[in-house]
């Protein structure tokens, strides 16, 4: 049981360590992987704390959650990273341009 | 008897596992580092697996566990060679002492 | 007991599914099959209203095992009138799309399949009682509109794209993080059973905190709507047009939804709030639209502004007649749907027409594009809340709420909102009446993409005169009185 | 939009809706139609209007003799949309149908060879559309819809030309009417919030809440008030409508005869005694200001009208001026003074779109713009000065011509009510309006002319385009004759007394 | 026995935790990607002992999917990161 | 002896800060490669932690995921955006690498960041960061209280998942739920992956990256590897009807096996990489739906299949999902359309 | 070049059982696994066989290996790999680092295709050596330069040469083997 604190609340520190790199980063490579991580820390609460069922076997509802939202982050990663791409080719820059398009 | 013997296989391992962490952090260079991960890392899997062969349940179970090591010899190998030629290609000489 | 409700939400949610596929199986025949099914899902979402009428709400149990452990999907009024705005927006748009794409072929294989997925999971969206499976919907939607948004390539279109995918990554990533803990205090992620076990706590409090941050950042309410305009100006017109009539939708449906069902009684002061930023953003969006130069830009910020509306019921609904407030702004986020799909649809007729978009030089577009200027104006109406139209219906029940509550500085937002809205409309229109000192060099604009946009402008007027069918639908399982007991 | 009929009268249901759809489905078609097709535009043109005007006389018969008409469409949950022919209504509606057909035939004569007449037709007959549904008004949401589309359909009209000028008079026009609805539908929404209902009632229909809310009502009288006194021009409201001259005269007269200016000054109406009710109003102490704001505004309009030299912003000024006539008659609380109020809601409307018919021949005929132009125009021109100057001596208030009668009536309310003040503003203003309106007449008959006009057009000998003409003459003839008959039957003033008695004051 | 193992699999985290800092230090990227290489390795042998210790023998599939993809992500560095470097010394001084 | 029963507590523990660690470290080292070494680092440990957890089914995947396609896909982004980095440097250190000097050449700098720092004062910055930090720690803190909230055992959904086992076509909980119980979301889930595709070939070609003839103990590796991953996919898709595997794990091997192939030089030929390839990438989503369209026939819900039925349609589902999955984690990788 | 049909069915036969035998020990011998593992054995076994031959030159290779020799060659791996491991660890923990490396050149006379790769591999898990194949020649990275890594090399060379049944007379005829780069 000691282990679904320690790692559930080692997912709350990534989910704000990615948040605060999310904000402060400028590089969007960067900005990918704190939102991976972001979505790590997500996982680990979801299922780390699957794992307390007093049975032991952990709970498989949030399971087959966390393996679905990690399909869809590696989707959301491979399109990111595409779009990133494109941007590069297309201005040659790799961060957010801040004017807002006018 | 064949417990004790696990235990020793596996501490082997471990001591080894730890060889090529140190190598790996005291090597100088891309190619000295490349050696104490191929050959110690790959003998300590080895003996861990030998030792944990001992206590597996199945004939098929060792077999996974003998080709879980046989894989990762071959990945070492070939990542060691690809990572020597990719610092070659790219001009990295090795370092002479 | 046949299944009725299963066909329909088959129908809804799996048509444009599979066209999609089939689409991007045949990108030849795209086309073709997008409008089949767009016909085909409107025509599903349009016979699933009388069924509702007479039986009331839809519960399906998808795969037969029910909540908590299976996937529970419902349709009350709430969602019927959002799929069956959805169907219309989404037929205008796939008839606009043919023509205007024939112009950029490399992008008509795209759009099609990308477009009818993000139907699938708007579709998907309004029908679930699901809260992971409408994370699942949430990102279907977010992923599909920001490539969309990026179809048109090029540099501002391809950072817009980038910035909107990331705020809508974070923002369900926030929902799923109050999905997370939802589930782990009360065993369930179905609304409605969530709805009879949740009480307030801290628990409560902090899903509510990051499930409507997140869903916030997803609907671009002040101040998170930074992302908002250079996205839905940097797309395509079609897809500007779904991106500003539908995708903002989904996520307030949402909001809406956990609101009424899950988090209404939780605080005081968070409708407040909310309400304040919808406030600002009334104010901020429209005076930002009026400083704009590009008709598409202007049209954006206009939907910053129209998007506040929405949130000026949350300090409304808790008062005197609250209803009142969540049917006006149900309305009003309709009436928005055609009207600025409408505008959008008109602002790209205009730039086909004159290859730009500045204001101040459109040259006499009254006269030489008068179906697209219409469209444009008759959509302005519902914008600014001129009757009759949609805009007018939503903008009075809103006000009538205000009223009866005595909520003064409410009420002046929402006039103010529709002074300002006239201010940047018809800014546009008379500079269309007048000519540049250069005569500028047009292209003719296919009658599909005028018609188009001026048939669902017509939709927002026609809007004004719907309410007495609407409103009634719109009560079909009476979604804005809380949740008493379990529904069976 | 299928109405939903009242099961009690259904006959009469139809009427009203047929007065909206004979001017609505004709403008809807001119849309559509080619330029060139002049012949199918003037057909519909003149069908619907001459339909409209036959409507409206059936229905001025069945209303002297006590005939219901009412049509509904239910439009917000517990609100409908009503359209109610009553006296008051018929007054109003007889006034645009009547005019309308005549600015129709005008403009069809002014526009002759100039682009886009299918637009401004279309818009056109829209506008009209709005304005009857105005008249026709059985609540107070209805009014506001109409009222509100009026605004949307006579900005295109105002901006036509398609000038740098006009757009910006396109601008002030809306600034000021979009502002007005939005006061409008703010009053609108909290009455509604408070009463319940919108039903327009004789007596009012907000004196049970006199006791609790007299300091809400007195704000929604100002909300209101302030929504259709732009419309009606009212000081200091009225910024938008000399700027407003820019349009093609037809639109001018129209918005200054018939739809806008009357829009506003039939709200008022409707606004004191159908929404609040004359004692009710009287009580709240919001009568007084009212008249006091319609006198300033008698005299400011004048003032200023005296010092313009282009001649349609002096009859600009003038209707600024005149509308408060009407406004004044309301304000002051009594049935002669609703009388003269009322009456003159058709009278100057007859009497200023002469004024702008004229000035439009004109400005068609010789490129007069400006009054320093005119010098013995009247030798050029004589059958249209001749209408100008019959419209002239009216607004003075002349005797026999239209305008004495209100001016009359309106006088003797004011002493009905025990007021004196509103004789000096009359007499002041008459004074004015003498003396604005005489040096254009002494111009124009006695002067000599100058050698050549600034812009001459050769109408083949003729004075000008008949179409041109006989509109003027027509309206110019009709402020001579329902002064000088104001008290037969069917006549304005005796309508205007049916409704004081029937509606307002009865025992 | 469990608290063998578990002090067996502290150890191998610790190895693992320690070639980190080659990930950190670098200072080429071909030295990174050799520490990455080691955290399969070691991982697996991790993996192995974990799925004895918690009986879960599943875990042994875990290994041998790692075992199996080990080399790819060297490989697509090595595959796709050609870059052109002024040759020079090494690292260490 | 006491101190031992700590030990897997330290284990946790040393698993925690290390995942924290390499969170932080690859948010904030300077140079973008070893940010990206540093997460694919930051996978193998998530990996050991659901291990760990006794989660073995994200152990797969995330192993799977993380070693095969995700780890391949940042290093060929990376890879990409490298020479404008460089180009953008203003003056590259020509001295070559130093073990103790930062910007080695071949490493992205993220020059971005310092340019970023002229753009506003400094003070204002410090006081943003200030804020930013205070909330972001209220934040961890709020968090942190609701998951110790959370922390009381609690058996979920185990209850009903175990009780309708039986009847869900499978043996293990977590196959039952992700293809019968809430199969929809799984469906929609390989929707998203495709999407996902779609977007990415919107955007741009393929890069020709990777056609280089390859060494040859590379193309010796794909060619032992490749038949072995198939094999694998293979037995993750079976065993996953009674033990930890599945579609997404099985997939996500088939998807590596593509990632090495391409990367070995293999190219689809040309005439699969039209229809055929599309037809396979759409082949999970269109035989998920028809199969639970079609039950709506035989009476049964929307995805409900019959009880004696749903072993044999999970297993197609499973099969297609699989192909599919692998096709688009492939294709994804490589990045254009074909 | 052509490849002819016997060999191919052996190698194909050869792989079938090699991947029957894995699918048995993945499924942990479980029966009612075999009829599902069927057709993924064949499949893998005949892309493995295919990818295998095509553009695959050599003859000599095609032949199963030797018994007898392949038995020796582990043995020889597993005993030099035990000592590259004891090696490699010892230097790691010695102060000062026993480190002399040099970078050299060893001319293969193996024939170009995998057994160069099984060479290369196999030199980079032996005691001091790592070798990159390079265009015919191996560069093989020795931690000690003094060291006998050569006659190692040798050694395996011939035993790899041996497990192939490739010929002496058909090696690259390149004696000198010894050039320091």
């Amino acid at each position: 049981m000691s282990s679904v604190l320690v790692l559930a609340l080692t997912g709350a520190g990534l989910i704000l360590l990615g948040l605060h790199a999310l904000i402060v980063k400028v590089h969007l490579l960067r900005k990918i992987l704190a939102l991976n991580i972001i979505s790590s820390g997500i996982f680990l609460l979801l299922a780390g704390l699957a794992a307390r069922t007093p049975g032991g076997e952990p709970d498989p509802v949030p399971q087959a959650m966390v393996l679905t939202g990690i399909v869809v982050a590696v989707a959301a990663t491979a399109l990111a990273l595409a779009l990133l791409l494109a941007l590069r080719s297309a201005t040659g820059r790799t961060r957010l341009d801040d004017d807002n398009g006018q | 008897m064949l417990a004790s013997l696990s235990v020793v296989l596996l501490l082997a391992g471990a001591a080894f596992f730890l060889g090529g962490s140190v190598g790996m952090l005291r090597f100088p260079d891309v190619y000295t580092r490349l050696h104490a991960l191929t050959k110690a890392d790959n003998l300590g899997l080895g003996l861990v697996v030998l030792g944990l062969m001992l206590q597996a349940e199945s004939l098929a179970a060792v077999g996974k566990l003998f080709v879980i090591w046989l894989l990762l010899l071959a990945a070492s190998a070939t990542a060691s060679q690809l990572v020597a030629s990719w610092a070659q290609e790219n001009g990295f000489a090795p370092w002479r002492g | 007991m046949l299944p009725s409700g299963a066909v329909w939400t088959a129908a809804l949610v799996f048509t444009p599914l599979l066209a999609a596929l089939a689409c991007f199986l045949a990108p030849r025949a795209a086309n073709w099959i997008g409008l089949l099914a767009a016909g085909l899902t409107t025509l599903a979402a349009a016979t699933m209203v009388p069924t509702l009428m007479t039986d009331g709400p839809l519960r399906i149990a998808v795969g037969g095992w029910g909540a908590p452990l299976g996937i529970d999907l419902y349709a009350d009024g709430l969602s019927a009138v959002l799929l069956l705005m959805t169907a219309v927006v989404g037929l205008g748009v796939s008839a606009f799309a043919p023509a205007y794409f024939g112009a950029h072929p490399q992008q008509r294989p795209w759009f099609w399949p990308l477009w009818l997925i993000l139907w699938a999971a708007l579709n998907g969206l309004y029908l679930s009682a699901d809260l992971f499976n409408l994370y699942v919907m949430l990102e279907l939607l977010g992923l599909s509109a920001a490539a969309l948004t990026a179809l048109s390539g090029g540099g501002p279109a391809l950072n817009a794209a980038m910035r909107y995918l990331l705020v809508s990554l974070l923002g369900s990533a926030a929902y799923l993080l109050g999905v997370a803990l939802l589930y782990h205090a009360h065993a369930t992620v179905d609304i409605a059973l969530l709805g009879a076990r949740i009480e307030p706590g801290m628990l409560a409090n902090a899903a509510l905190a990051v499930m409507f941050a997140g869903l916030m950042l997803k609907t671009a309410l002040f101040p998170f709507h930074f992302w908002l305009p250079p996205a839905h100006a940097g797309a395509p017109a079609p897809v500007s047009a779904l991106l500003s009539a539908l995708v903002i939708k989904g996520s307030f449906y949402l909001l809406l939804r956990l609101w009424l069902d899950l988090f209404g009684d939780l605080s005081r002061l968070l409708p407040e709030l909310i309400g304040l930023l919808g406030a600002v953003a009334v104010l901020w969006g429209a005076l930002q639209a009026l400083q704009q130069q590009r008709l598409k830009l202007m049209i954006a910020y206009s939907t910053v502004a129209q998007i506040g509306y929405l949130f000026l019921a949350f300090p409304l609904a808790g008062g005197l007649n609250g209803t009142t407030a969540w049917r006006a702004v149900v309305y009003l986020a309709l009436a928005h749907g055609l009207a600025k799909a409408a505008m959008f649809l008109s602002a790209g007729a205009l730039l086909r027409f004159a290859h730009h978009d500045r204001i101040a030089d459109l040259d006499r577009a009254v006269h030489r594009l008068p179906l697209t200027l219409t469209a444009f104006v008759l959509a302005g109406v519902s914008i600014m809340g001129l009757p009759p139209s949609g805009g007018f219906v939503g903008k009075w029940l809103l006000l009538e709420a205000a009223f009866q509550q005595d909520r003064w500085g409410l009420a002046v937002v929402v006039l103010l909102g529709g002074v300002l809205a006239a201010a940047y409309v018809f800014k546009v229109v008379g500079y269309a009446f007048t000519p540049t000192a250069i005569a500028q060099e047009a292209e003719s604009v296919p009658l599909s993409m005028q018609w188009s946009a001026l048939l669902l402008a017509l939709g927002a007027i026609l809007l004004g005169f719907a309410a007495p069918l609407l409103l009634p639908l719109l009560d079909v399982g009476a979604p804005f009185e809380p949740i008493v007991g379990m529904p069976s | 939009m299928i109405p939903t009929v009242d099961a009690n009268v259904p006959p009469n249901a139809w009427l009203p809706l047929l007065v909206l759809a004979s001017s609505l489905l004709p403008g809807l078609i001119i849309f559509f139609l080619a330029e060139r097709r002049y012949w199918a535009r003037t057909l519909l043109n003149l069908g619907g209007a001459l339909t409209k005007l036959s409507l409206v006389g059936l229905m001025l018969w069945g209303v002297y003799h006590q005939q219901q008409y009412e049509a509904s469409l239910a439009l917000l949950p517990g609100l409908e949309l009503v359209l109610r022919v009553r006296a008051l209504s018929l007054l109003f509606l007889v006034l645009s149908a009547g005019l309308w057909l005549l600015t129709t035939l005008y403009a069809i004569g002014y526009l002759e060879e100039s682009p886009h007449r299918s637009r401004f037709f279309g818009f056109f007959s829209l506008c009209v559309t709005a304005t009857v549904g105005v008249a026709m008004a059985g609540n107070l949401l209805t009014f506001v819809v109409f009222f509100e589309m009026l605004t949307l359909t006579t900005y295109p009209l105002v901006v036509h030309r398609g000038t740098e000028e006009a757009r910006r008079a396109g601008q002030v026009y809306l600034g000021h009417t979009v502002i007005a609805g939005t006061l409008l539908l703010a009053g609108t929404v909290w009455l509604y919030a408070l009463a319940g209902t919108l039903t327009f009632t004789t007596r009012g229909f907000v004196d049970g809440l006199v006791e609790t809310h007299r300091w809400s009502l007195i704000a929604i009288f100002v909300l209101l008030i302030l929504g259709v006194g732009v419309k009606a021009a009212l000081v200091p409201l009225h910024g938008w409508l000399p700027r407003a001259m820019v349009a093609p005269a037809p639109v001018s007269a129209l918005l200054h005869a018939v739809a806008v200016v009357k829009a506003g000054a039939f709200g008022v109406v409707l606004i004191v005694y159908d929404v609040f009710g004359v004692e009710v109003a009287a009580e709240l102490g919001v009568t007084g200001p009212l008249a006091l704001v319609a006198a300033v505004t008698i005299i400011y309009g004048s003032l200023r009208a005296l010092f313009q030299d282009n001649l349609k912003r002096r009859l600009a000024f003038s209707t600024v001026s005149q509308v408060s006539y009407i406004v004044l008659g309301v304000a002051v609380v009594g049935p002669l003074a609703t009388v003269g109020g009322l009456v003159h809601l058709v009278h100057q409307g007859v009497m200023k779109i002469t004024l702008f018919f004229c000035a439009g021949n004109l400005a068609e005929t010789l490129g007069i713009h400006d009054v320093s132009e005119m010098n013995g125009v009247g030798r050029r021109m004589p059958w249209t000065m001749l209408a100008f100057t019959v419209g002239v001596l009216g607004m003075i208030g002349v005797p026999p011509v239209a305008g004495f009668v209100s001016k009359w009536y309106l006088g003797l309310g004011g002493l009905e009510a025990g007021l004196h003040w509103p004789l000096f503003v009359l007499a002041g203003s008459s004074l004015l309006n003498a003396a604005y309106f005489l040096p254009i007449l002494h111009a124009a008959w006695f002067r000599e002319p100058p050698a050549a006009w600034p812009e001459e057009r050769d109408f083949g000998g003729k004075e000008t385009a008949w179409l041109l003409l006989w509109p003027p003459l027509v309206t110019g003839a009709l402020s001579l004759l329902i002064g000088l008959f104001a008290s037969l039957p069917f006549t304005p003033l005796e309508w205007a007394q049916l409704i004081a008695e029937r509606e307002f004051y009865q025992p | 026995m469990q608290y063998f193992y578990f002090a067996l699999i502290l150890f191998l985290l610790l190895t693992l935790v320690a070639g980190l800092w080659r990930i950190r230090r670098g200072p080429t990227p071909a030295d990174r990607m050799l520490a990455a290489q080691l955290f399969g390795t070691t991982a697996a042998a991790i993996l192995l002992v974990l799925a004895e210790v918690s009986d879960a023998p599943a875990l042994r599939d875990v290994a041998l999917v790692l075992a199996l993809l080990a080399a790819i992500t060297v490989t697509a560095f090595t595959r796709r990161a050609r870059i052109s470097l002024p040759p020079g010394d090494d690292d260490a001084r | 002896m006491a101190w031992l029963t700590g030990l897997p507590l330290a284990v946790d523990l040393v698993l925690g800060t290390t995942l924290l660690w390499l969170a932080w470290r690859a948010l904030s080292s300077p140079d973008l490669f070893q940010a990206v070494a540093l997460f694919i680092a930051f996978g193998v440990i998530l990996g050991l932690v659901w291990a760990r957890l006794d989660t073995i089914d994200i152990a797969l995947a995330e192993i799977a995921l993380g070693a095969g396609v995700t780890g391949a896909l940042l290093l060929a982004a990376l890879s990409q955006l490298q020479p404008a980095e460089v180009d953008a440097r203003a003056a590259p250190s020509a001295t070559g690498a130093n073990e103790h000097q930062a910007g080695q050449p071949g490493q992205t700098a993220e020059t971005a960041d310092a340019d970023e720092a002229q753009h506003k004062p400094a003070v204002f910055r410090a006081l943003l960061a200030a804020v930013m930090g205070l909330l972001l720690l209220a934040a961890l803190f709020g968090l942190g209280l609701v998951t110790w909230q959370l922390w009381e055992p609690s058996s979920g959904l185990t209850q009903q998942v175990n009780t309708h086992l039986p009847e869900s076509g499978v043996e293990h909980p977590v196959t039952a739920v992700l293809l019968n119980f809430r199969g929809y979301d799984t469906l929609l889930e390989i929707a998203v992956l495709l999407l996902a595709l779609i977007g990415v070939w919107s955007l741009a070609t393929a890069s020709n990256l990777g056609d280089t003839t390859p060494e040859p103990v590379l193309a010796a590796l794909s060619r032992l590897l490749a038949p072995l991953m198939i094999l694998v996919a293979a037995y993750l898709v079976w065993v996953g009807a009674h033990a930890p595997g599945g579609a997404f794990q099985a997939g996500s091997v088939l998807g590596a096996a593509g990632v090495l192939l391409r990367l070995s030089g293999w190219r689809l030929p040309a005439g699969a990489a039209g229809w055929p390839l599309r037809l396979v990438l759409a082949l999970g989503v269109a035989v998920f739906a028809f199969i639970g369209i079609a039950v709506i026939g035989l009476g049964e819900p929307l995805l409900g299949y019959p009880t004696a039925w749903a072993k044999h349609a999970i297993l197609v589902i499973e099969l297609a999902a699989t192909l599919s999955i692998g096709a688009i984690l492939a294709s994804l990788f490589i990045g254009g359309r074909p | 070049m052509t490849v002819t049909l016997p060999a191919f069915v052996t190698a194909l036969t050869q792989r079938l059982l090699l991947f029957a035998l894995l699918w048995w020990l993945l499924t942990d011998g479980q029966h009612e696994a075999a009829l599902f593992g069927a057709p993924f054995v064949l499949s893998a076994a005949v892309l493995s066989t295919v990818t295998r031959f095509r553009g695959q030159v050599l003859s000599a290779s095609l032949w199963p290996a030797r018994p007898l020799a392949l038995m020796r060659l582990i043995g020889f791996f597993l005993w030099h790999s035990l000592r590259g491991g004891f090696d490699v660890t010892l230097r790691a923990f010695r102060r000062p680092l026993p480190l002399k490396p040099d970078l050299i050149d060893y001319p293969l006379r193996l024939p170009p295709g995998p057994t160069p790769i099984l060479m290369a591999s196999l030199v980079s898990l032996m005691p001091g050596t790592l070798a990159v194949i390079c265009e015919g020649r191996l560069r093989v990275h020795v931690l000690d330069r003094h060291s006998d890594w050569h006659r190692d090399l040798e050694r395996l060379e011939q035993r790899i040469g041996d497990v192939y049944r490739i010929d002496r007379a058909q090696w690259n005829d390149t004696p000198n083997h010894s050039d320091h780069n």
